[in-house]
């Protein structure tokens, strides 16, 4: 007599049958680089704690080759990121509405993406300019 | 059928009586312009092969027999067509992250049981006979869940969901679209008998926003949407449940 | 063979069984049901249905113009009381879907909305957009789960009925994932396995609609009524037969020829109004609407497409908002399957077959001449639809007589005599050895071709117009094929989920209910609804016809045709008018 | 009744560093890993007094502290599941106490350094 006998397929390798599943894991792997970041971060603040003489061996680390190419690529995953963030933030705020009609995802996106370059002016001015 | 051209469908086969893993077989399949993936695979059963088998039914995307994956992704048959494949080949496999049946016959009842889970019906406030006439629903109130309503069970979501193919624990994105549904429907007040099933690790707290789910869906439902909004609403429960007043809706 | 016992047996898993199953498990939550479906049942063809559900709600409406429409529509062929208790019955219904949660498209009130459909004097069509059969059967399925007293078996394909001292006891079953046996103890056996459509080649059905519960009761000596009457849908897309709802007409679009003329102005159905007239042009009935394509057709007024000829639904001018709230599948549709959007561009149309306005015979209960087996929705013949179905009566139908098969099978289980297990073992062995037989047998005969020899010989012969010489001839071809069933060859010889084994013995329903429509509309010798000959019998014959044909197997021959008189009560037959001389009921 | 999930605390988490790290850090990486290394626009942008009195304040401490903490409860939160979708399964493993243990450590420190640069 015939049984059921489902198969199961295996899973391992998943994220490389479909650039969905590879462009996924590039946007979790920013992860990566914002807790470095991060810790690079409190790192330096801890040096700021210790001293000026600290503060400024970080400083001049910072500007090792390695430190730069690290940064540039930690610039490039935030980026992506906020890119990938924006887009799907709509998927978990509660509908909007104006009035009657639904404000549209799209719209959504596009203010968070004013937000980030007001806030970006803001820094890089208030930081840089002044 | 003006045939035109030729294709290639190279076939994922599986017998469970006969086979301890699945391999592929390939056909050779003519094909016109409107010759859909679906009506491929049923050329190869009525004239090439009796014994391939795969589900099938109304042929107009919407009664959810038919998925597969075509080249890895997932689709409904019945509304690909051959010529977009053309002159490449295809790959048609069974649904993805669900257990082979048969051939192109994915097991379902993992889904079925989760559906009945969420308890997919109205909970009214207080039943109201027939004879009262319908409940008052206006436009804008039918249209916070209708598009949760639209979803045909046909699984591809379960098959784009890598979470649901690594845990299958995971209440998966069309149970979780429809547990929505149901929530945001105006007539129903069953979410508080819904929400812990929200609220468990296997509810939404298995999703980690792939987003795919949303993408292959074929009548445009956004799960994803369901299960993160549904995020929100438990971590808002989680830490302000002690402060609701508990009563009328508890 | 294993066994289940149980209460009530329900075969089909669409609407009307769904509803049955609800309506045992309020009527009595001791019963034990047992839900049989060869598909999931969100699967069953109830899906496929777009346009609406009949119900009178408007104030200006009555259920007098409802009754008048459906006996008028169904050319006097209707059993009138049977109408009375439908049209009485379909607003209970469609408010109790409303309570269950199926999404019905609103006014801005609140209140539920409705349109206009064919041969329906006022809008009284419940819509939910134009996947109205979508959401009543995912509604009645998500129901169904409240309810602990319905066991679902899904992907069961039903095989025949067990039947012991003329007494319907239960049924046998393949399930169809290991190709196992089972078979069903019942004291009652309900039947809602749906249309037939696969007797023809093009057609707007699912494949899943092969007829196979109107071919197992007539093995089993239950009549089959009116079987001549096939409605063909005037617009479905050429080739595949996809449905273009009627709902397009409803809410206002236009019928042209080749030369953009809105020819059914030219059949009867006229005057030209610019929006719609109930009853009149687009808003005509589905028989004569087909037919008026027919007769364009030979006078080749009909568009060329390369799957044959056509005419054009336009419906451009509703413009594009109205289009995708009132019919979004149909412009998703239109855009899968043509490429076209209806915004832009009118859709070819052709017709196709539809549904199958006859079926089991069954009292106004739904029960059936054999004790303990009832039947209810597109496989059964309850007398509302007589010659010539209304759009949007199907879905009524089959919460309707759904809610009433569940409560007499209820009331029959209760009543019924013990089971004789013995006797009903006996029966299920002799299915399951003739199951196994076909699985094994050696032939030279492809499923395939015995299959679409079938339909198009009832594409030819019994089509929307017919002659006694197209009709023998598809006898003929019929039985041949019959003939050649028996040497049917499968290439799939193993147990589980062996859909070749399972297509072939529904092909064997198919058959026979192919066979039940040919000779049945041979020997009807008037023109009727949709039975339309061309051969000298033109006219409705009411001295003779005003009649059910009753068709009943007979042991390797054709099948006997009876007639039975139509019940009318209070609405005499009379010539069907539409157009702008229709009677407009109600108002 | 299924068990309730403790993840909205660190889902919560994660989101605010998401948003964080979003709006925030692209600027933020732009200065301190890019600019003030290579001495654009004008060296000293980051000299020792400037961050000193910036961290001392009140308003520039806490940016300090959401960005570094958040952005740590993001990042590892992150990790963790990517571990768990590269075949690490999760449960109170070695991993998952690493992974949330550097994120609360890390936030620990952070708030210690600011209280006593204040």
């Amino acid at each position: 007599m015939a049984v059921r006998r489902p198969y199961v397929r295996p899973m391992a390798g998943w994220w490389r049958r479909n650039p969905f599943y590879i462009f996924y894991m590039l946007r979790e792997a920013t992860s990566v680089f914002v807790a470095l970041y991060a810790l690079q971060l409190l790192y330096g603040l801890y040096t700021l704690a210790v001293g000026e003489a600290a503060f400024d061996a970080w400083l001049v680390s910072l500007r090792h080759p390695l430190f730069l190419v690290f940064h540039g690529v930690a610039l490039a995953a935030a980026l992506l990121h906020a890119f990938t963030w924006f887009n799907v933030a709509p998927k978990a705020m509660p509908v909007l509405y104006l009035g009657s009609h639904r404000v549209a995802d799209r719209t959504l996106v596009w203010a968070q993406y004013l937000i980030f370059a007001v806030i970006s002016v803001a820094i890089l001015g208030v930081v840089l300019g002044g | 059928m003006a045939t035109h051209d030729e294709i290639e469908i190279e076939v994922l086969r599986y017998h469970p009586e006969t086979d301890s893993e699945p391999s592929y077989r390939t056909y050779r399949v003519p094909f016109a312009h409107e010759t859909s993936v679906l009506q491929g695979l049923q050329y190869i059963k009525d004239r090439l092969d009796g014994s391939l088998t795969f589900r099938w039914s109304c042929r107009m995307a919407i009664c959810g027999s038919c998925g597969m994956m075509i080249n890895g992704v997932p689709n409904l048959t019945c509304s690909a067509f051959l010529r977009e494949y053309h002159p490449g080949k295809l790959r048609i496999e069974p649904l993805a992250h669900l257990p082979i049946e048969r051939d192109l016959a994915v097991d379902q009842t993992d889904f079925l049981e989760k559906l009945a889970s969420i308890q997919p019906y109205i909970i009214p406030a207080e039943s109201k006979a027939v004879d009262e006439g319908p409940f008052t629903q206006t436009p804008a109130q039918r249209e916070r869940f209708y598009q949760y309503s639209e979803c045909i069970n046909c699984l591809l979501c379960y098959a784009a969901c890598p979470q649901y193919g690594l845990d299958s624990g995971f209440l998966g994105p069309a149970a979780l679209a429809l547990l929505h549904r149901y929530n945001s429907d105006s007539r129903d007040v069953g979410k508080a008998d819904r929400m812990p099933i929200v609220n468990a690790q296997e509810g939404v707290w298995a999703c980690t926003l792939v987003g795919y789910c949303s993408e292959v869906c074929p009548k445009g439902v956004d799960p994803a949407s369901a299960v993160n909004r549904n995020k929100v609403i438990s971590t808002l429960d989680y830490f302000f449940r002690f402060m609701a007043p508990r009563g009328a809706s508890e | 063979m294993q066994i289940v016992q149980t209460d009530v047996v329900i075969v089909g898993g669409g609407g009307a069984g769904l509803r049955a199953a609800i309506a045992v498990a309020e009527a009595d939550p001791d019963l034990n049901v047992s839900l049989i479906s060869k598909v999931v049942p969100m699967r069953s063809h109830t899906v496929a249905a777009e346009g609406g559900s009949a119900g009178v709600v408007q104030t200006e409406d009555s259920l007098d113009s409802h009754f008048y429409d459906t006996v008028a529509g169904g050319d006097w062929l209707c059993e009138q009381p049977v109408v009375d208790y439908f049209v009485a019955n379909c607003t209970r219904e469609m408010v109790q879907l409303e309570h269950w949660g199926c999404p019905w498209s609103r006014k801005d009130d609140g209140d539920i909305n409705v349109r206009n459909f064919g041969g329906m004097s006022t809008a009284r069509t419940w819509f939910a957009a134009d996947k109205s059969g979508f959401h009543i059967l995912h509604t009645l399925f998500q129901t169904s789960l409240k309810y602990a007293s319905v066991h679902r078996f899904d992907e069961f394909f039903c095989l025949d009925l067990i039947v012991v001292d003329g007494r319907c006891q239960g049924i046998v079953a393949i399930e169809v994932a290991t190709g196992e046996f089972f078979r069903f103890e019942a004291r009652a056996v309900i039947f809602a396995t749906g249309g037939a459509g696969r007797v023809y080649p093009c057609n707007t059905n699912a494949g899943i609609s092969t007829g196979d519960g109107m071919g197992i009761a007539f093995r089993h000596g239950v009549a089959l009524r009116d079987m001549e009457f096939v409605q063909y849908h005037p617009t479905a897309l050429p080739g595949s037969g996809l449905l273009m709802t009627e709902g397009c007409r409803g809410e206002g679009g236009y019928l042209v020829n080749k030369d953009g003329y809105r020819y059914l102005q030219d059949y009867g159905l006229g005057p030209v109004d610019p929006s719609p007239r109930p009853k009149a042009m687009e808003l005509g009935p589905r028989d004569k609407v087909s037919q008026a394509f027919w007769h364009e057709d030979r006078q080749g007024r009909t568009l060329e497409t390369p799957l044959g000829t056509a005419v054009h639904l336009d419906l451009r001018h509703l413009g594009r908002a109205k289009l995708l709230e009132r019919l979004p599948m149909i412009c998703e549709m239109a855009e899968t399957f043509l490429g076209i959007d209806p915004a832009e561009a009118p859709i070819p149309v052709r017709p196709a077959v539809h549904y199958t306005m006859g079926g089991i015979w069954t009292d106004g209960d739904t029960a059936t001449n054999l004790p303990g087996l009832f039947a209810a929705g597109e496989c059964s013949s309850v007398g509302i639809h007589g010659a010539n179905r209304l759009g949007s009566n199907s879905l009524a139908e089959i919460v309707v007589f759904g809610k009433v098969a569940g409560e007499q099978a209820a009331r029959a289980a209760r009543a019924a005599p013990a089971i004789d297990a013995r006797a009903t073992t006996h029966e299920a062995e002799a299915s399951m050895q003739s199951a196994l037989a076909l699985l094994g047998q050696d032939g030279d005969q492809r499923l395939a071709d015995l299959r679409d020899t079938m339909q198009t010989a009832m594409e030819n012969g019994v089509g929307i117009y017919r002659s006694a010489e197209g009709m023998q001839t598809a006898c003929q071809t019929l039985e041949k094929v019959r003939n050649d069933y028996s040497r049917v060859r499968l290439d799939d010889k193993s147990r589980a989920f062996n859909t070749e084994w399972l297509t072939v013995i529904e092909l064997g329903f198919t058959l026979d209910v192919a066979r039940a429509m040919a000779y049945s509309a041979l020997q009807r010798t008037e023109s009727r609804g949709a039975h339309q000959r061309l051969d000298g019998y033109e006219k409705r014959d009411d001295e003779h016809f005003l009649k059910h044909s009753l068709a009943y197997a007979v042991a390797d021959a054709p099948p006997r045709i009876d007639y039975e008189g139509v019940v009318i009560t209070k609405l005499p037959p009379a010539e069907r008018v539409y157009g702008g001389m229709a009677r407009q009921e109600g108002h | 009744m299924p068990k309730r999930s403790n993840e909205p605390v660190f889902w919560a988490l994660f989101g605010a560093g998401g948003v964080v790290a979003a709006f925030v850090l692209p600027a933020l990486i732009v200065v301190t890993g890019l600019a003030a290394p290579l001495g654009l626009p004008s060296p000293g942008v980051l000299s020792y007094e400037r961050v000193s009195a910036f961290a001392a304040s009140l308003p520039g401490a806490a940016f300090l502290f959401v960005v570094i903490s958040l952005s740590l409860w993001h990042g590892f939160h992150r990790i963790y599941h990517s571990l768990h979708e590269l075949g690490v399964h999760r449960g109170l493993s070695v991993v998952r106490v690493l992974c949330y243990g550097t994120a609360l450590a890390g936030t620990a420190l952070t708030a210690y350094l600011l209280v006593t640069a204040i």
